[in-house]
């Protein structure tokens, strides 16, 4: 970096005596104003070598600009030649702040903006300098994410300034991820030695180096290259193994949670809910909803969503049941009729009142990224919420059913309605509430499924086939059976994935629950004694 | 024994069926001289364009026959029919696309053009035969029904009923819609057969051969209306009625239900099969989403809209929702699905019975009957 | 080639030839022999080492407090639960145990359930005609005709429990004992060698009652019969021989007197009497 | 209600009042040209083709406002196939033998397209198809508006390969026929320029496939092998949203290995959380960033008729744009709106397009485009990096599978052909009677 640094000084001399001229006062803004002035090129290189300057300008906004040129909000008015930074770039138009004098100017309008574009390789590069700016922060982590970001993108140039950072590091795992940054350069320039510092990491930076030098010309070096590799594959075997576990647990999970609320109104009450695909849609828009109202906490949005994702498909659900359903008590199979018309309405509806396209959902900051168990291994986060997410809803609805009145009560009407009916409970309240919190519950799904995929008119149509599928491989109106379906067919179908595809692992577990329900004609897990029989 | 006396000719004699013969076939000639004979400006000429749309209507209407034999005699609720239908569509399609030889784009005189397309460089083996008429009509009845001997007899030997069957029945379709997306299948993935010249050399675009096409729905529908008729009038139909109300009792009495399942079910694939035989050269084309699992929710509709367990209810529903359908996509293309979801919502809870249970209970009081026979239909 | 010309060559009948109904073999004894057969539901025994014997022509009644295994037994002799181990013979030819339902009812056994089950969307008389004995087989079923005789035969059976005026009605009208009398009217129509009666009389009144007893005790000689009952009065108007099941095996057996005055019978039936 | 609601009864209000104007006789006593709008407005395809709906209004409300065309009106006719390709085939029936509509704006997907082909071939009518397609294709009856794949993939491939330096390629895409020849175009362009086999992976996936995880697993490790690797994604509509999420989750960004997509445009984007996707790449022939005084002026237009200040604008929405100033220009040369005057008239009409330049009808039905590489931004627009020096002219017929080697199209006379065989010096296929049953 000091190589850099001498070259960049020199420059800026030069560029300095050559603007020698202005005010005292204005003259911070004109070093400021040169070193974006040279960020108006249309040449990337260039675009590079002004980004150095800024980084080593020392100037007290430097890292402001990176960031927001590194955002695409540093732009520059076209008429006066003005840099700003722009605040919010959705719309046509934007609210900016000079660049500057740090100034609010008001909004401007998108057309009279140009931007200072940058590619994926300044973006590296943009990465590259903020996180070497990064490594000097007293915050471990802040210095941990840096020394991580670095590994695999570390210039010639960069390795002596590293090299004495280590030395100044207090943090051992800041060290070690630097060591192995540097190594994996002087790799590349093919010293031998570097193997021993890469070797056992699992990280895909270092195996990509290793790959590259075990093709390398130098027999020495690739022969060592090598064994590093053959020794990172045999760990990654087994990493590879739980991690199919993980996906497959986590399929499942998404599976469970859009089938429970299903194996409620259908298994247990009988009526077979077709618009329930719909019912987790109108939970996922609730998400979106509450995104709109709470602009910029879609942390507390999201956790305030599965309140109220519950309650707006358990209220669609009530006026569900008492709108049709209560009409066809005893008549199952019309009940797939009328919810089918209803999932028509329910869809088009979203369609005319909100939109017919895709709505965004934003993932809130701690659900983003992953929990690295090592470096070869690293759980998703969303995922992982969603699968801890669908066991908890699972074990509150058997708390429910189990433990409640509410329960007892769907338990005594499903059994023998009329039997409940003269022993006072009144079968027609259990009925809405059964039917409201298996629709309440295909909310919550809705809510989880809101950061897996898209929330759009559709969302339903895709797992209502699923959610059936799982309640009948379980086990009609029993909610273990659905929770040990989902589960195994999700670990099922990726654990197929990587051999067959993943159009003919689908086939494939369709075919199997085909067999299966042959050889158990009523599921995993049928319902007992002779009144289950026809 | 006599002709006329025969298990096959029994529905000839039944009121009901000469109503709807009567009905069908004054239909069918009326559209075809209004198409032919009424000059094309008149207001009471029928265009081809509604022909063919007629004709569509028509095989869907045997199709919902086929669903109903099964569904309201046999109380098996198949959510898979579309399955068959697209069975018997695509051996029907590649029997057109056989038909287009070296027309295609590419003018490959064998290979059809989405092969080419892939790089094939020969048929495969299924494709083969598909070039002879009489191979590809029968296929038409073996592949559904082969695909129903199989899947029926896993099914009914487990004994597997009710709900359970509805949804590997979805399964089946569903798969085999996943199957026919993909492009090494060799059936043309996700855009399916298309682009179809002409069938037993006619001119697929001709006037007179969309008309054939309509009239030849219409006598499908009358034949599968007879066939199933029959089969639902003589003691078979009765013992299915039997299995469908009290399986247990049937069995006890000496009848091998499965097998009565297994031959009702096969009957009915195959009426499906050559539905969407018919189905496909109207339309024009046959790709994977016949195979949707919507696409057979929607045929259980048509059936119990119009009346579960009549066989002609499942034809005027067919015919009122497809009709239906049509207008309002036209009329209010941004409200149709709202139009269509509130009818299926109405109609089953105002209408349980269906159009055909209110065209009875209309019947009835006209005739004041008091005789409850005909009242009690079938509980699901 | 040689396998092949063997299989044409052998002169084999093939199970779809063979006749519906094979005769009974009784001349070397009991019609039903029932022996140690036991089943569980989930670890429950539900009939435990049960040895019973019916013999050409008795009319048997089995009784015993719910839950003693009645209609798991009917069920293991209709072929619709398999025991999980023991022998049941029909006659001394047939094993009944590897049969499944259809096969077991051409051989002549007809079953009415406990809760009366008829086609509730047919007709008085079209029930009747799907229990007629008759070729039961797929395609003779299709192109069947009802012959003269066969109607006959009917109205006979429709005179016999009473429903002649109820011909045409559908099953699903009926009332619950005119529903009783059709069941029993459908296993008359089977011509069955041996009748298996779950409650028969449940829901009738006396006089109909009287005339059930009347017609099972008609059939016994011709037919073997096996009624399971609950009301004594009725059991000890028909009954020759009574068997009392308790906990899936048999707890005593012998005249109406004898099982009555059986201390362990008392002991069992005091108790749950009540319910019965 | 749809946003475009209230403007029909004001429509229709206006035209009443003209018609009882005594100034305006023209609009008032011809019959209204009618345009046919043949987009899903239900089913899985509305997400993209209701906008293209409401474009079309759009476009035909302004053009009544400047007066309407040849002194007429033009009336849009809407109908919804619902997603339904057959309901296409029929709905293109319905609007050509029931309606009478003078041309026909529609479709999205291939299937739907190719469902309609046969009708408008059979019934003589005009068809715009305005989104990027696989090719092979060349009707007499339809205008392709959107890009063949020379026109958008195999770019987007060369900037890959040279700007960033990407030497291992992940193929992925949905199975169906666009992504399949797209990626057989591409494979058969990458082995032409060294790429080892070894260095292509090729992936398909289901319609609306939601479950990334093994295939982002399996892309992260095809690119730990010590080259360059890029995504080349032509995964279909629904789907991105989860691939990308899983993406960013897996800590995949576009720094390590970037992502090409051709099905992913400004409105996908309205529906994704785009801070992850910063520096993924789309390649398009149009961007709503482009930097042009029409286009600002487009845009607003857009705005303003949609009464939604966020409302995006995408490339099939300038397809529409160019083809449907295509056709009026071409209406005006012939003096006509009957179809085999406009369809001669149109080869060679040329009209603005939105970034800065002009599109031209080509012989072959396929219009030229410049060729735009831009990166992801978190506001879910794109950045430019790359363009074409000059408009790409579209190739019905890739010159990189070996049956269409030798295919070329054109539609004038005399060779009025849309596949000629140039080895064998005849027009193969069915066009042969086609046209000698013309003539």
């Amino acid at each position: 970096m000091r190589t850099i640094r001498s070259l960049v000084q020199g420059l800026l001399c030069l560029v300095v005596i050559g603007f020698a001229a202005p005010a005292a006062l204005a003259g911070a803004d004109d070093e400021g104003r040169t070193l974006l002035e040279a960020l108006d090129t249309d040449s990337y290189a260039a675009k590079g070598e002004a980004v150095t300057a800024i980084a080593e300008s020392g100037h007290p906004r430097s890292r402001d600009w990176l960031e927001a040129l590194l955002d695409g909000k540093l732009q520059r008015q076209e008429d006066t030649g003005r840099f700003v930074v722009v605040l919010a770039n959705r719309g046509r138009h934007w609210p900016v702040r000079d660049a500057l004098s740090d100034e609010e100017l008001g909004e401007m309008s998108r057309r009279d903006l140009d931007r200072i574009g940058i590619n994926n390789a300044l973006r590296g590069r943009l990465q590259n300098t903020l996180a070497l700016l990064d490594l000097r922060t007293p915050d471990v982590t802040a210095r941990r994410e840096a020394a991580r970001d670095l590994l695999g993108e570390v210039s010639p140039a960069m390795v002596e300034p590293l090299t004495a950072l280590v030395e100044g590091e207090a943090d051992d795992e800041v060290r070690r991820l630097l060591t192995q940054a540097i190594a994996i350069q002087r790799l590349a320039q093919g010293d031998v030695g570097a193997v021993e510092a890469l070797s056992g990491s699992l990280n895909a930076s270092v195996r990509s180096a290793l790959s590259a030098a075990a093709r390398s010309d130098d027999a020495a070096l690739a022969e060592a290259a090598r064994e590093a590799l053959a020794g990172i594959e045999q760990k990654l075997e087994l990493n590879g193994g739980l991690e199919t576990l993980y996906f497959g647990l986590s399929l499942g999970s998404v599976l469970v949670l859009a089938a429970i609320g299903l194996a409620i109104t259908f298994g247990v009450m009988g009526v077979i809910n077709m618009a329930h695909g719909e019912l987790i849609m109108l939970g996922a828009y609730t998400t979106w909803g509450m995104q709109q109202l709470l602009p910029g906490q879609p942390g507390l949005a999201l956790l305030l969503s599965i309140p109220a994702g519950f309650l707006v498909a358990a209220l669609a659900g009530i006026v569900i049941e008492r709108g049709v359903i209560q009409f066809l008590k005893g008549r199952p199979l019309e009940t797939l009729l009328a919810t089918f018309g209803v999932s028509l309405i329910l869809q088009q509806l979203v369609r005319t009142l909100i939109s017919p396209l895709n709505r965004t959902v934003v993932s809130p900051e701690w659900m983003s990224g992953s929990l690295m168990i090592n470096e070869g291994l690293s759980l998703t986060l969303n995922r992982l919420y969603v699968l801890g997410f669908a066991l908890l809803v699972f074990a509150g609805l058997m708390l429910v059913m189990r433990r409640t009145r509410l329960g007892l009560e769907v338990r005594a009407v499903t059994q023998n309605r009329a039997m409940a009916r003269s022993m006072g409970i009144r079968a027609n309240r259990v009925d809405i509430l059964t039917f409201a919190l298996g629709s309440g519950v295909a909310g919550l799904a809705g809510v989880a499924l809101s950061q897996l995929t898209n929330v759009g008119p559709n969302l339903g149509q895709n797992y209502i086939i699923d959610s059936f599928m799982v309640v009948v491989f379980g086990g009609v109106g029993n909610l273990w059976g659905t929770l040990v379906a989902g589960l195994s067919l999700g670990v099922i179908n990726q654990v197929l994935e990587p051999w067959a595809g993943a159009v003919l692992a689908k086939i494939l577990v369709l075919v199997f629950i085909i067999l299966f329900i042959q050889k158990r004609p009523r599921g995993l897990f049928p319902q007992k004694g002779r009144a289950a029989e026809g | 024994m006599l002709a006329s006396r025969s298990w096959l000719s029994r529905p000839f004699r039944e009121r009901s069926t000469q109503i709807f013969l009567g009905v069908l076939l004054a239909a069918l000639a009326v559209v075809t001289l209004l198409n032919l004979v009424v000059p094309a400006g008149h207001p009471l000429h029928v265009s081809t364009y509604t022909v063919t749309l007629l004709g569509k209507y028509l095989s869907f209407a045997l199709l919902a026959v086929a669903l109903d034999l099964v569904w309201g005699y046999l109380g098996i609720l198949s959510l898979g029919h579309g399955a068959f239908f697209a069975l018997g569509g695509y051996a029907m399609g590649m029997y057109l696309m056989r038909q287009i030889g070296d027309r295609g784009v590419y003018g490959d005189p064998v290979l059809p053009d989405f092969m080419v397309f892939l790089d094939w460089d020969r048929l495969p083996w299924y494709w083969h035969g598909f070039d002879m008429a009489w191979f590809a009509f029968l296929m038409v009845l073996l592949a559904p029904g082969i695909l129903a001997l199989v899947f029926g007899f896993l099914a009914f030997r487990s004994r597997v009923t009710g709900v359970y069957l509805s949804i590997i029945t979805q399964a089946l379709t569903f798969a085999l819609m996943l199957a026919f997306f993909r492009n090494e299948m060799g059936f043309g993935g996700n855009n399916g057969l298309t682009d179809f010249k002409e069938l037993l050399g006619f001119d697929l675009r001709g006037d007179a051969t969309r008309l054939g096409l309509f009239l030849a729905s219409g006598v499908a529908l009358a034949l599968g209306y007879v066939l199933c008729r029959a089969i639902v009038a003589s003691k078979l139909g009765r013992v299915s009625v039997a299995c469908r109300d009290a399986e247990a009792r049937t069995r006890f009495l000496g009848y091998r239900v499965e097998r009565v399942q297994l031959f009702v079910f096969v009957v009915s694939a195959m009426l499906a099969g050559v539905a969407g035989a018919l189905y496909v050269p109207q339309v024009g084309i046959i790709n994977p989403g016949e195979f949707s699992p919507i696409f057979s929710i929607e045929v259980v509709l048509w059936v119990a809209l119009g009346g579960r367990g009549t066989l002609y209810g499942a034809v005027i529903g067919a015919l009122v929702v497809n009709y239906a359908k049509t207008v309002f996509t036209g009329v209010m293309p941004e409200a149709w699905l709202f139009a269509l979801g509130g009818l299926f919502v109405v109609v089953t809870v105002l209408l349980p019975k269906g159009v055909a249970g209110l065209l009875e209970t209309l019947r009835r009081r006209r005739d004041g009957e008091a005789t409850e026979t005909s009242a009690q239909g079938a509980n699901s | 080639m040689n396998l092949l010309r063997e299989m044409a060559n052998r002169d084999r009948v093939f199970d779809f030839m063979a006749p519906a109904r094979s005769p009974v073999d009784v001349r070397h004894g009991p019609i039903l022999y029932l022996e140690d057969v036991s089943v569980s539901f989930d670890g429950f025994r539900a009939i435990d080492n049960l040895n019973l014997t019916i013999d050409d022509g008795e009319l048997r009644c089995i009784i015993g407090p719910n839950g003693a295994g009645k209609t798991t037994m009917m069920d293991i002799i209709t072929g619709k639960t398999r025991p999980d181990h023991g022998s049941v013979w029909f006659g001394s030819r047939h094993d009944l145990l590897t049969m499944n339902e259809p096969e077991i009812a051409s051989l002549g056994i007809g079953r009415k359930f406990q809760k009366p089950t008829t086609f509730e969307a047919l007709s008085v008389f079209e029930n009747l005609e799907l229990a007629m004995a008759a070729d039961k087989r797929l395609w003779p079923t299709l192109t069947a005709r009802l012959s003269g005789e066969a109607r006959e035969r009917i109205d006979e059976v429709l005179v016999t429990i009473g429903l002649a005026e109820h011909r045409d009605r559908l099953a699903g009208i009926l009332s619950h004992g005119q529903k009783q009398w059709l069941e029993i009217g459908m296993l008359l129509m089977q011509r069955p060698r041996l009748l298996l009666v779950d409650e028969p009389v449940a829901g009738m009144t006396e006089q109909e009652m009287e005339r059930t007893a009347e017609l099972l005790t008609g059939l016994a000689g011709r037919q073997s019969v096996v009624v399971v009952e609950h009301d004594m009065g009725f059991v000890r108007s028909i009954a020759r021989t009574v068997t009392v099941l308790h906990q899936g095996s048999v707890l005593a057996e012998g005249s109406m007197d004898q099982v009555s005055s059986d201390p362990k019978v008392v002991e069992v039936y005091l108790g749950t009497e009540e319910d019965a | 209600m749809s946003p475009n609601s209230p403007a029909v009864p004001k429509r229709l209000f206006a035209a009443t009042l003209l018609s009882l104007a005594v100034s305006a006789p023209a609009v008032a006593q011809e019959d209204p040209i009618k345009v046919g709008i043949l987009h899903s407005l239900s089913g899985t395809m509305a997400i993209s083709e209701s906008t293209l709906k409401d474009t079309m209004l759009m476009l035909i409300e302004r053009q009544n406002e400047q007066g309407g065309l040849l002194g007429r009106e033009l009336e849009p006719v809407v109908v919804d196939p619902a997603s339904d390709w057959p309901l296409f085939a029929e709905k293109a029936r319905q609007l050509l033998a029931q309606d009478e509509v003078d041309v026909i704006f529609g479709n999205w997907t291939s299937v739907s397209r190719k469902s309609v082909l046969p009708v408008v071939e059979e019934l003589d009518g005009l068809l715009f198809y305005p989104v990027q397609y696989e090719g092979e294709e060349s009707s007499e009856n339809v205008f392709y508006t959107g890009a063949a794949p020379n026109q958008q993939a195999i770019p987007a491939v060369d900037y890959l390969m040279n700007e960033v330096g990407v030497e291992r390629w992940v193929l992925a895409g949905t199975d169906y026929v666009y992504p399949r020849t797209t990626n057989k175009i591409l494979e058969a362009y990458l082995k032409d320029h060294g790429v080892a086999d070894d260095d292509i992976m090729v992936n398909y996936t289901p319609f609306g496939h939601a479950d990334w995880q093994n295939i982002v697993s399996d892309i992260k490790d095809f690119g730990s092998q010590g080259k360059k690797t890029a995504v080349v994604s032509t995964i279909n509509g629904d789907a991105n949203v989860p691939f990308y999420r899983e993406l960013g989750n897996q800590g995949i960004d576009a720094a390590d290995i970037p992502v090409v997509a051709f099905s992913v445009g400004e409105q996908e984007l309205s529906g994704i959380d785009t801070a992850p996707l910063v520096g993924h790449l789309a390649a398009w022939n149009y961007f709503m960033s482009v930097d042009t005084d029409t286009n600002y002026d487009f845009i607003d237009d857009w705005i303003d008729y949609t009464g939604d200040e966020m409302a995006v604008t995408n490339d099939p929405m300038e397809a529409h744009y160019i083809g449907f100033n295509m056709w009026t220009e071409a209406v005006r040369k012939a003096g006509t709106t009957e179809v085999d005057a406009v369809k001669d008239a149109i080869i060679g009409v040329s009209v603005p397009n939105l970034t800065g330049g002009y599109a031209t009808m080509m012989p072959n039905h396929h219009i030229t485009k410049p060729v735009l590489i831009g990166e992801i931004q978190d506001n879910g627009q794109f950045s430019i990096v790359w363009e074409t020096p000059s408009t790409v002219a579209g190739d019905a017929w890739s010159d990189y599978l070996p049956g269409s080697r030798d295919l070329i199209s054109d539609w004038r006379a005399p060779m009025r052909c849309g596949n000629y065989n140039v080895v064998e010096g005849s027009c193969g296929g069915g066009a042969d009677a086609e046209v000698a049953s013309a003539e």
